[in-house]
């Protein structure tokens, strides 16, 4: 019971006086572009490059919005003696914005950064069956698609990078071993594909 | 904000209204003041008809049977158009009815009682009527009208 | 302003219908007011007849509207300016919104009803014309060709006032004591079962059953018939407000 | 006076008419919105959106007219202009400032006042019921129950200040002002605009058009023009009440300067009670349906008869 009737009216009333006098809170989004998270999930940009057609993505989907048809192509041998080789080539990715959720399940599964969330938005349109993209659009926006972000100072390495390092480092010592064996009779440049692995993880 | 009409026209009013003076209850004013408050219910109507009218020419007229239908929150109607409502309802309206017959009195006796020779007297009487009113809307309260059930 | 009284024959407006004096009258040349009130009159009666002949319910509510709202008309063009606002505010403002309340309450369907003519039509007229005659020779015996002057301010509230508080105490008095019956009355009525139900309950503790008459209100929108809130609405039969339940 | 000079007062004050209630109602955009942190209307007129309640209206009056085919036509058509009128025409007797400016003085300005506004109900009573809609019916008893529970505080309250000044001209009464009627009046002030805002369906009387219950009650099925002609109503009726709150209560054009500036009291005072209508508004949850009657039979009604108590003994003690 509140020792005077009225009170908590007044409270009420003295919280909106207050909130009206700050500044409000509105963003006017079509002037002013709003300041998205890192990671925001706009929409999936597609790197055609990268797509094996493996059907992860497609398969995984919750509610099927992935659409993908393709070929077999059969590449001529490369060698003589080795057999032709097939190669599967994408004829359509398509994705129905009007059924994604947004879950992100496709780009979690996608074993060959094929698919990445991109912060693009304004993609709205006033016939749903437009909604369903194809792939020179998800390819578009495959160019929104921000760098990663920088890691916090003291976070774990990734796993890649990690990798890549302990490759290159054995890369190094075995072409220090090699120096020092070699030290007498000849000695042999090191390999240059070291450094270059470094760089690219 | 507008000032209603500019300030001149605000002039022009006072002079009018100064012209026609605050005494209304003289005779002749009693039924100008009247005249003037009908012809502003015509000017009403005739505004309201206007609108209707214009309306009338502007809007489309593109019905279909589901645009006709009774609209319940994007379903198809269930029932006919009425619905059971709770009798308690009513027992309000008796009170009212009885209550308001009661408040007009207030009236005519708020003008008078404090006049010279009605004074104390006409309260009392007033309190008396008041009074009876006052138990009946206790009698009500007891019998737990005044609460929902 | 002082009104000035035009010509007789022009003075068709409402706004030159000012002083009646006495000398002149003539029912060849009728002054602006009676000509209103004559039209304001036929209007009152073809919406009094509309109301009483029409088959819609609602409909008949809506033109006792009409019908009321031009006698407060009536009023005020015999100055009788306290009255005419008394028959709004009591009249179109409660006493139809009763009616039409009690209609909504109960069932008025849109469209006719077939019931509301009672067949009656011939009685009914013949009872309406003989009570209209009465009146009109009652009103025409008494006051013949006698011309009242209207003057502003006799039916003012003032004017109600002092002669209700100077003559009139006694009446009035016992117009509160009719009051509080019409108020029991009601009440009364409209909870038979008043005595069985506490007026207020305790709080009803979790875990005991709450009695009957004291549900928590029932849903506002109840499409079935179910006689609602058991216990605590009038019994169907003495209540004319309690809609048809049971069929 | 001539008929021209009536009818230039008609029309100004349907002039008046037409833009208070415009100017309400954007104040109520931008006065909720920020409230609650928002912007409100920012693009339609430029600046700040002034112009959204005219774009409102021309969007309104382009709407299609849909009357439902069950619906008892002709009067589900009529009853948005029986809501309206009467606001209009109450307008004309509430005096603005002092020297008789007001659209036309009414020697019983009060009563006709009171007795008019009751009239709006019916409006809303014809809509719910001519709809052929459970929910237009149920907003329509429910509009109908509210008038007759705050009709008679209002009514008891007014009389409360037609005591005072011992007359029923509304320029009567403030005439007959005094600053000390204002704590003298406070009681029944009160009641008298708590009830005003429960007849309009204000919030947080605002059950019979509970959104979340009854879709919008009578004006459910109302499209186009004759809904902006319910919404216009209700927004005139705030204007009328707190002008006649002003009138009754806060003492009208009384204030310093009063000669020159009494009609900049009077609107300064209309619109500080517009406002609180507004923030009333924002602030409160709405009332059950049984709380609001209970409000009325035990709360303001007492109220209001313990300030006739008061005022009548007061009157009589100092007169």
């Amino acid at each position: 019971m509140a020792p005077l009737p009225g009170r908590g009216l007044a409270k009420g009333l003295a919280v909106t006086l207050r909130t009206m006098t700050r500044r409000s809170v509105t963003a006017q989004y079509p002037d002013v572009q709003p300041e998205l998270p890192p990671r925001s999930r706009g929409v999936i940009g597609l790197l055609e490059e990268n797509c094996t057609v493996c059907m992860l993505c497609a398969r995984e989907c919750p509610d099927w919005c992935i659409y993908i048809d393709s070929h077999k192509e059969t590449l001529p041998a490369a060698d003589p003696g080795a057999r032709a080789r097939t190669r599967n080539v994408l004829d359509r990715f398509a994705i129905d914005f009007s059924l994604c959720m947004y879950c992100g399940i496709c780009i979690e599964v996608c074993p060959f950064d094929a698919l990445f969330w991109s912060p693009e938005f304004e993609y709205a349109e006033t016939d749903i069956h437009e909604l369903t993209h194809e792939r020179d659009r998800l390819r578009e926006w495959m160019w929104t698609v921000p760098a990663p972000p920088a890691l916090d100072p003291a976070a774990e390495e990734p796993k890649e990078v990690a990798a890549a390092r302990k490759t290159a480092d054995k890369q190094a010592a075995a072409a220090a071993a090699a120096r020092e064996a070699a030290a007498a009779p000849a000695a042999v440049s090191p390999s240059p594909d070291s450094a270059e692995e470094q760089q690219d993880s | 904000m507008e000032a209603t009409q500019a300030p001149r026209t605000v002039g022009r009013l006072a002079q009018w209204a100064a012209a026609s003076a605050d005494g209304p209850a003289r005779d002749g004013g009693y039924f100008d003041a009247y005249a003037a408050v009908g012809l502003l219910a015509v000017v009403g109507v005739l505004f309201v008809t206007v609108a209707f009218t214009a309306n009338r020419l502007m809007r489309p007229v593109v019905p279909t049977p589901e645009k006709l239908l009774a609209y319940e929150c994007g379903v198809d109607p269930v029932g006919e158009g009425w619905a059971q409502t709770h009798i308690r309802y009513y027992v309000y309206a008796f009170l009212y009815v009885i209550f308001a017959v009661d408040a007009i009195y207030l009236f005519p006796w708020a003008t008078v009682f404090a006049a010279p020779g009605y004074g104390a007297g006409t309260l009392v009487e007033m309190f008396v009527f008041i009074g009876f009113l006052a138990v009946g809307l206790l009698y009500a309260w007891k019998k737990g009208v005044l609460a929902w059930t | 302003m002082t009104a000035p009284v035009l010509g007789p024959g022009l003075a068709a407006g409402p706004l030159a219908a000012g002083s009646l004096s006495s000398q002149g009258h003539s029912f060849l040349s009728p002054t602006g007011v009676e000509i209103v009130f004559v039209l304001v009159g036929l209007a009152v009666l073809g919406a009094a007849v509309l109301s009483v002949t029409t088959r819609q319910l609602v409909h008949a509510a809506l033109w006792l509207v009409v019908a009321l709202g031009g006698l407060a008309v009536e009023f005020l063009l015999l100055t009788a300016e306290f009255i005419a606002w008394v028959q709004v505010l009591i009249y179109i403002g409660s006493v139809v919104v009763l009616v039409l309340f009690g209609l909504m309450l109960t069932r008025a369907p849109i469209g006719r009803s077939p019931d509301a003519d009672s067949r009656n039509r011939p009685v009914a007229l013949g009872t309406a014309a003989a009570a209209a005659a009465t009146l009109v020779t009652l009103v025409v015996d008494a006051f013949r060709t006698t011309w009242v002057d209207l003057d502003a301010g006799t039916g003012s509230a003032r004017a109600t006032g002092s002669s209700l508080f100077r003559h009139w105490v006694l009446p009035f008095e016992a117009l509160s004591v009719l009051l509080l019956a019409a108020l029991v009355g009601a009440i009364v009525l409209s909870r038979r079962d008043g005595d069985r139900t506490p007026p207020r309950p305790p709080r009803p503790r979790p875990g005991r059953a709450v009695s009957a008459a004291r549900r928590t209100p029932a849903a506002p929108v109840a499409p079935t018939a179910t006689p609602a809130a058991p216990g605590t609405s009038a019994n169907p039969a003495t209540n004319p407000a309690t809609p048809p339940q049971e069929r | 006076m001539t008929l021209l000079d009536a009818l230039l007062r008609c029309v100004a004050v349907l002039a008046v008419f037409l833009v208070f209630p415009l100017v309400i109602g954007q104040t109520e955009h931008k006065v909720m919105a920020h409230m609650q942190g928002r912007l409100g209307p920012m693009y339609a007129g430029g600046f700040h959106g002034w112009a959204q309640l005219v774009a409102d209206g021309v969007k309104f009056a382009q709407k299609e007219d849909v009357v439902p085919a069950e619906a008892d036509r002709r009067v589900f058509q009529l009853a948005p202009a029986v809501a309206l009128l009467p606001y209009l025409v109450v307008l004309i007797a509430i005096p603005v400032g002092p020297h008789g400016l007001v659209g036309q003085a009414v020697d019983a300005g009060l009563f006709f006042v009171l007795a008019v506004m009751g009239v709006g109900v019916l409006g809303s009573l014809m809509a719910g019921w001519a709809s052929a809609n459970k929910f237009s019916l149920l907003g329509g008893i429910r509009t109908a129950a509210q008038l007759m529970s705050y009709e008679l505080p209002m009514l008891l309250a007014a009389a409360s200040v037609a005591m005072a000044a011992g007359t029923l001209s509304l320029s009567g009464i403030v005439d007959a002002f005094h600053w000390w009627w204002v704590p003298w009046q406070v009681v029944g002030g009160f009641v008298f605009f708590t009830a005003g805002l429960a007849e309009l369906q204000r919030p947080p009387f605002d059950m019979p058009v509970a959104d979340s219950e009854i879709i919008f009650g009578a004006y459910t099925e109302y499209t186009g023009l004759r809904f902006a002609l319910f919404l216009l109503s209700e927004y005139a009726g705030i204007l009328v009440l707190c002008a006649l709150t002003t009138v009754l209560f806060l003492g009208g054009w009384h204030g310093p300067f009063s000669d020159g500036l009494g009609w900049l009291w009077t609107l300064l005072k209309t619109f500080a009670l517009a406002f609180v209508v507004i923030w009333l508004r924002v602030t409160y949850p709405r009332l059950r349906e049984d709380q609001l009657m209970r409000f009325a039979w035990t709360v303001l009604i007492p109220l209001s008869l313990a300030q006739l108590a008061l005022t009548g003994v007061v009157k009589v003690v100092i007169s």
